[in-house]
């Protein structure tokens, strides 16, 4: 028979993981093995995750592809996968532990220089100067938790910036971080520039902007790419995403998998990339590349 | 002989209502002590105060000498004085033996010794003539008389040097009655005491050897049961002179407004026919458990018809209650606080409940209540009042109302002076001799053999949910109805 | 012949206005606290738009729940009532129907989830606790299934707007349409024999049974419309999502039931008010929004909220021992 | 003389059976057909192993559930417990107390929030379920605030085995934990005067107090029994995620109450078994675990979990009807 590859999402319902799914499938069928697909009924969920690697590993099948919605919680279920002998790759978002020992390999956007690249673009855009509101995304995420950081150190480093929320989380949702960002409106109508550091926080935040006719009118930088982002890029809502490669994220999560299972050797860390997408770069190859036409 | 229970200045207020005020009491060792008086008189609160369910606000309490002021239940149950309440007390889901220790469970370091409770409660059982009732059942499984026995037995169970009965016979059988008196009779002849409350002023002539009686929240009268009349008692209590206690004027009948053919129902009636005319009393006598609540609840379509037909009037076949409503049907239910009432609501949306317009005004509907209020005599603040704030007997007026306001013709009254006083029994036969009298039909049931006597103009015995032929009330005692009921003759 | 209560016209006076009265007390309450520590964010008609606006979903569900939770019942399905709503929105929108379509599918899907529930209460009589959790379930996944588990976001149209804050402090349309429903509403408990039957289910289904009350198709028409009203905020939430989302509204049953309870209405059935949910949901509006405004962090307004639901049935109690002690 | 209904010996058997036995009537049927569908992945020592493992915490805080709803109660507050249990351990770990120390100052921690709702219920005579709603928002926000809004990962310790599956078809220590309790609070149940007394409270409580049992101490202790073993689900939680995890476990006290109520229990009070409520919780875990077994989406889950709840009731409703017709 093929062999069975589980691949563990951290939620079922961004955008951002259907296109993830979308690449494993592709290398699925590419190297002829079955996908099994599943994630946690609710986003944040830890312990129904664990739940789902655990399962994994006792009805054995042959490799786990992982997006971890915890760096730690989920050690132990890895640990247990390693003990049966399936190998487990990591994808998106970190894992404690060493990679080639704990785990097989780490494939992900290099989420800090993302958060980085994201607080470089808007200080630029705000020309060094202004006031910044942060909406976090998840409490105990680790990219998000990353993506802040590196956003954070940019800021940091500017004094004419001042960052006048940034303990606020947007939740595991769209509506909840609608809800949290209408609740920030004033200080968003104060602020000049706005980050967020996923798709559903970056939505929920634009959706409020519209809601109070603030769209256009803030310099907002999101991160990742849906079709819903990337509409509001062209009008002019977002100013610039950067955009992560979830569908080679998922491709590559499956391969490395793969790879092993074949006897190659594979690379411990895979970094997916990510781009600075704007409205004006939008259409250049490169970015295409990535986000699609 | 010094008493054994003195109570002195006892006052307690519920709010704005003064439910007791400055009541004294003594009883005797080794005596039945009757306690009576109208509803809301406050006999209930005494005992409750007694029995260390509610504290009084002032006043002082004595048991065989020594200060009483029992915390709680429990204090009072140890220091032996027990109290059966009014109101139902069983935990419905609990096996019989289980409720009757339910309190004072035998065992050791919080273990309960299931033995020894079932020992308990068997010889309690025993004791009070019932020992078929089996332990192990959930108490809610039994019949309501049952429950009844159940809660006496709980009496019983830690023994008692007073014994509190608060109206304990509205709901047992004949037969269980009596073994109630052999087991009161028994208690004195032990030298315990038993403080009985009853609105069956026979039964206080019967069974007790003195007795108080309450009005307003006073004690206004007490002495020797053998020293004074019934009557005079019933004067006591209700301040006024109560005689000609049933009415019963001469009834012209008319055509016939129910007719009931081979009825039966899920379980109870098996056979039920009867025809009822208008401007005639039809009362139903039997055991409690006979099925007569089942056949006023079949006829009224609150049970299913299982065989037979009824017929109102013209109208005859299948219908829900709210066609029998429109076809000038009404039904007093027997359990005015579990059924018969809404009691959070108002007295207008009680009233009104059954006949009301897909759109209504308010302000009209108020107006009309306020003249059924005044009407039947209804002591309340107004409309909007909450029913559940009523007095009992006042309570059963508005439920009686119902019928009328609504245009009942054929009326199902099912124990409709059940726990009510003795001058609002009066007004209660007056009203139902009143509405026969203009032409509506009234069936009746109840297990108060003198007032159905009294009031009907013909009796119907059921037994064992099989109804038999209705007899001109001339043509009936209370030994033949007896002799019918317990299927012993016929 | 047997004496009544003499209830003293004063207090039951004092009652009523409590009974009708103490949200409100609690609303001004939080309201002046709020506007005392940041008059010049929080009182500002922007400000006060906004929480209206954030009430308006919460608010109409509301509706439908007073009316359940009046005749007795509970409905801890309508967060995922709100949901599929969207969604089947957001499709109807993708296949071309008109807006107006779109809306009274979503209401009238909804409906149906009701009119489910009810059937399974009155028919089979189960626990309402119980059949609207399975619901819960059950239809967060048909939601999700039917949306393909991702948002479904359609082309703009109309209603869109429904939600929209208009200039500084002008009320979304979302807003008018819930306070358009609340009277509706409170005329149908007021002037409605339905309106009257709800309460006597409610307060005493045998008494109601006993009085000719279909007691059963009241029920299912409360179910009904409970699912209904959902499906209005389903409506709004479209508007405020601009599209469909199966993950929406996750655990807003619960928010809904405390509206409808801080608002005076008691679990046990025969009692509520549509004055009182209205002011309930506001409150809870109110609080998170003032919380944000003093800059605390969310763990913090969880704390506060929580404290307020509790307070809030506080208040419920002193009427309670005040009306207790008057009869 | 009284004529009682005749209850025949034989429905009444049949009764008592279908009592006892409906939920794991149903039990078997969901591991059937599971079993028929994936024999060979279903039906392994191991798998069983892990459903164990994944019934563990639902089932021992299930056990304090239940003896709050045959009290007649509700805590809605258990979730939250959960969570700030796990954090309250975590950072006593992390400031150097020993493993035990921590794992009981967890369940302390939760017997305290217990025991403050059951203040509140009892002293001021609030409803249960309101009370319990907001301490849910309250104690959540308290774990947040606790753990400065991040998981807490103290050092490895034995804690962490708690919940470690063992060699093939080895069942984890937790689930151990989870069954001795379960014979303890059984026997709790059954044999002491504490036990009858919380059934008699649930059946009727105004009975309860004339007959002398102390009915607010019985309601009290029962709601810190339940925030206890409400703590020991935060144990074994905390053992399972290996650390403290402030937004664990949202929206269990939903799933928990479920499984009381498919055990038999009712809302209103007055039933309810031990066993019972395992029997509830392992057909949700089974339920979660075929549907995975299966392939089938998340949706799919959630719409069979969601039937489910639903079925189980009804199973109740047959049972009901059986009993109703034999009285
Ligand atoms: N808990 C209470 N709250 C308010 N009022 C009460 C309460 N209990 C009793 N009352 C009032 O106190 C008065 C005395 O009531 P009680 O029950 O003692 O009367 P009773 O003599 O036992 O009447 P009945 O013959 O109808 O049983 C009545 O007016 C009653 O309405
Ligand atoms: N709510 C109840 N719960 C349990 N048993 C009941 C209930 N109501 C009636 N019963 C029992 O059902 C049987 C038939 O009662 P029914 O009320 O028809 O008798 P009845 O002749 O009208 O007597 P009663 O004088 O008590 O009204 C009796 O054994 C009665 O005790
Ligand atoms: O990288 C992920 C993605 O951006 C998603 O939208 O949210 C969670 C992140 O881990
Ligand atoms: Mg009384
Ligand atoms: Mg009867």
């Amino acid at each position: 028979a093929n062999e069975k590859i589980a691949v563990i999402p951290k939620g079922t319902t961004h955008s951002f993981w259907k296109s993830v799914e979308a690449g494993a499938r592709q290398a699925g069928a590419e190297f002829g093995v079955e996908i099994l697909w599943k994630g946690p009924l609710k986003e944040d969920d830890r312990a129904q995750q664990i739940g789902v690697v655990q399962q994994f590993v006792s009805s054995g099948v042959d490799a786990i592809v992982l997006a971890p919605l915890d760096d730690t919680a989920l050690r132990t279920p890895v640990k247990s996968a390693a003990d049966r002998k399936i190998p487990v790759v990591i994808f998106d978002s970190a894992l404690k532990g060493e990679v080639g020992k704990d785990f097989l390999s780490y494939v992900a956007t290099n989420n800090f220089r993302g958060g980085e690249i994201g607080g470089t673009e808007l200080v630029r855009l705000l020309g060094g100067k202004g006031k910044v509101v942060l909406l976090r995304y998840a409490e105990g995420s680790a990219s998000t938790a990353e993506r802040e950081a590196g956003f954070l150190s940019v800021i940091k480093q500017h004094p004419g910036i001042t960052l006048i929320v940034e303990n606020r989380y947007a939740g595991a949702t769209i509506s909840s971080a609608q809800d949290a960002a209408m609740n920030l409106i004033d200080k968003i109508r104060e602020a000049d520039g706005l980050f967020c550091p996923n798709e559903s926080s970056t939505q929920g935040m634009l959706l409020a902007l519209r809601q109070t006719g603030l769209a256009g009118k803030k310099t907002f930088v999101g991160f990742d790419t849906s079709p819903f982002l990337l509409t509001a890029l062209e009008r002019g809502q977002v100013q610039a995403l950067v955009a992560q490669n979830p569908t080679r994220m998922g491709y590559l999560g499956v391969a490395t998998a793969v790879k092993h299972l074949r006897g190659e050797k594979v690379e411990a860390t895979v970094d997916t990339g990510c781009v600075l997408v704007t409205k004006e770069n939008r259409n250049t190859p490169e970015v295409e590349a990535v986000v699609g036409k | 002989m010094s008493p054994i229970l003195q109570l002195s200045g006892i006052r307690k207020r519920f709010g704005a209502t003064v439910a007791l005020d400055g009541v004294s009491l003594e009883v005797l060792p080794g005596e039945v002590h009757a306690v009576v008086g109208e509803n809301g008189a406050g006999k209930s609160t005494l005992m409750k105060i007694l029995s260390g369910a509610i504290a009084a606000d002032a006043g002082t309490m004595q048991l065989a000498g020594a200060a009483f002021a029992p915390a709680g239940p429990l204090q009072a149950r140890r220091a032996g004085v027990v109290m059966v309440n009014q109101e139902l007390a069983i935990a419905p889901h609990l096996s019989v033996a289980e409720n009757i220790v339910l309190g004072a469970e035998p065992g050791r370091g919080g273990l309960v010794r299931h033995a020894e409770s079932r020992r308990l409660a068997g010889a309690a059982l025993a004791e009070l003539g019932r020992p078929d009732i089996p332990l192990h059942v959930p108490a809610g499984s039994l019949s309501i008389a049952e429950q009844q026995l159940v809660e006496i037995a709980r009496a019983l169970a830690l023994g008692c040097r007073v014994l509190v009965l608060d109206e304990p016979t509205s709901s047992l059988t004949h037969a269980d009655v009596e073994k109630l008196f052999g087991l009161v009779r028994r208690l004195r002849a032990q030298g315990r005491s038993v403080i009985y409350i009853s609105h069956f002023l026979e039964e206080v002539a019967a069974l007790s050897d003195r007795y108080t009686v309450l009005r307003d929240g006073q004690s206004v009268a007490t002495g020797r049961t053998a020293e004074t009349t019934m009557d005079r008692v019933a004067q006591l209590m209700v301040g006024r002179q109560v005689n000609e206690l049933y009415t019963r004027s001469v009834r012209p009948t008319g055509e016939v407004a129910l007719e009931v053919t081979g009825l039966a129902g899920p379980v109870k009636p098996v056979s039920a026919s009867l025809q009822l005319r208008r401007g005639e009393v039809l009362g139903l006598a039997g055991l409690v458990g006979a099925g007569r609540s089942e056949l006023l609840r079949t006829i009224f379509a609150l049970d299913a018809v299982r065989a037979g037909t009824v017929r109102v009037g013209v109208h005859a076949g299948p219908a829900s209650p709210l066609w029998r409503w429109r076809q000038g049907l009404g039904l007093l239910s027997e359990d005015r606080k579990r059924e018969g009432l809404a009691l959070n609501l108002s007295l207008e949306h009680n009233l009104t409940l059954p006949r009301l317009d897909p759109f209504i005004r308010p302000a009209a509907l108020a107006t009309e209540t306020r003249g059924w209020i005044e009407k039947l005599g209804v002591r309340c603040a107004g409309p909007a009042q909450a029913i559940g704030n009523l007095s009992g007997g006042n309570q059963q007026k508005i439920a009686l109302g119902r019928l009328l306001r609504n245009g009942a013709d054929v009326l199902l009254l099912d124990e409709p002076t059940r726990g009510v006083d003795i001058g609002a029994k009066q007004n209660i036969y007056r009203l139902i001799d009143e509405l026969a009298g203009s032409g509506k039909a009234v069936l009746m049931v109840s297990s108060y053999l003198p007032e159905l006597l009294g009031t009907c103009d013909r009796i119907a015995v059921m037994c064992r949910g099989v109804l038999g032929p209705a007899r001109p009330v001339a043509e009936c005692t209370e030994h033949s109805i007896m002799l019918a009921a317990t299927g012993t003759a016929a | 012949m047997s004496d009544t209560l003499p209830v003293s016209a004063k207090t039951t006076w004092l009652r009523h206005v409590l009974t009708a009265f103490a949200p409100l007390v609690g609303l001004i309450a939080v309201c002046g606290l709020f506007a005392a520590l940041r008059f010049d964010t929080f009182v500002t008609p922007d400000n006060f738009a906004i929480i209206l606006q954030q009430t308006a979903v919460i608010g109409i569900a509301a509706l439908g729940m007073t009316l359940v939770i009046i005749a007795g019942g509970i409905d801890l399905s309508v967060g995922s009532i709100i949901a599929l709503g969207t969604v089947v929105i957001a499709l109807l929108l993708q296949e071309g129907y008109s807006p107006l379509v779109a809306a009274l599918g979503g209401v009238g899907a909804s409906a149906v989830c009701g009119a489910l529930s009810g059937l399974l209460i009155t028919r089979l009589r189960l626990l309402p606790f119980v059949v609207t959790l399975g619901m819960m379930g059950a239809l967060r996944g048909a939601a999700k299934g039917l949306a393909n588990e991702q948002p479904v976001y359609p082309d703009e149209t109309w209603l869109n707007d429904l939600m929209q804050l208009g200039s500084r402090g002008g009320l979304p349309s979302g807003v008018w349409l819930m306070l358009g429903f609340a009277v509706l509403v409170a005329l149908l408990l007021r002037y409605t024999r339905f309106g009257r039957h709800v309460f006597a289910v409610g307060s005493n289904e045998l008494t109601a049974r006993l009085c000719g009350v279909p007691v059963e198709r009241v029920k299912l028409l409360v179910y009904i419309l409970g699912g209904a009203f959902a499906g209005l905020g389903a409506v709004l939430q479209f508007a405020y999502l601009t599209g469909g989302d199966p993950t929406t509204a996750v655990g807003l049953e619960l928010n809904i039931i405390a509206a409808v309870v801080i608002g005076g209405a008691s679990l046990a059935g025969g009692q509520g008010t549509i004055i009182g949910t209205l002011v309930g949901a506001l409150i809870m509006s109110v609080v998170a929004n003032g919380c944000t405004k003093l800059g605390l962090s969310n763990w913090v307004q969880e704390i506060v909220t929580g404290g307020i639901i509790i307070a809030a049935v506080l208040l419920d109690y002193f009427r309670r021992r005040n009306a207790a002690a008057n009869g």
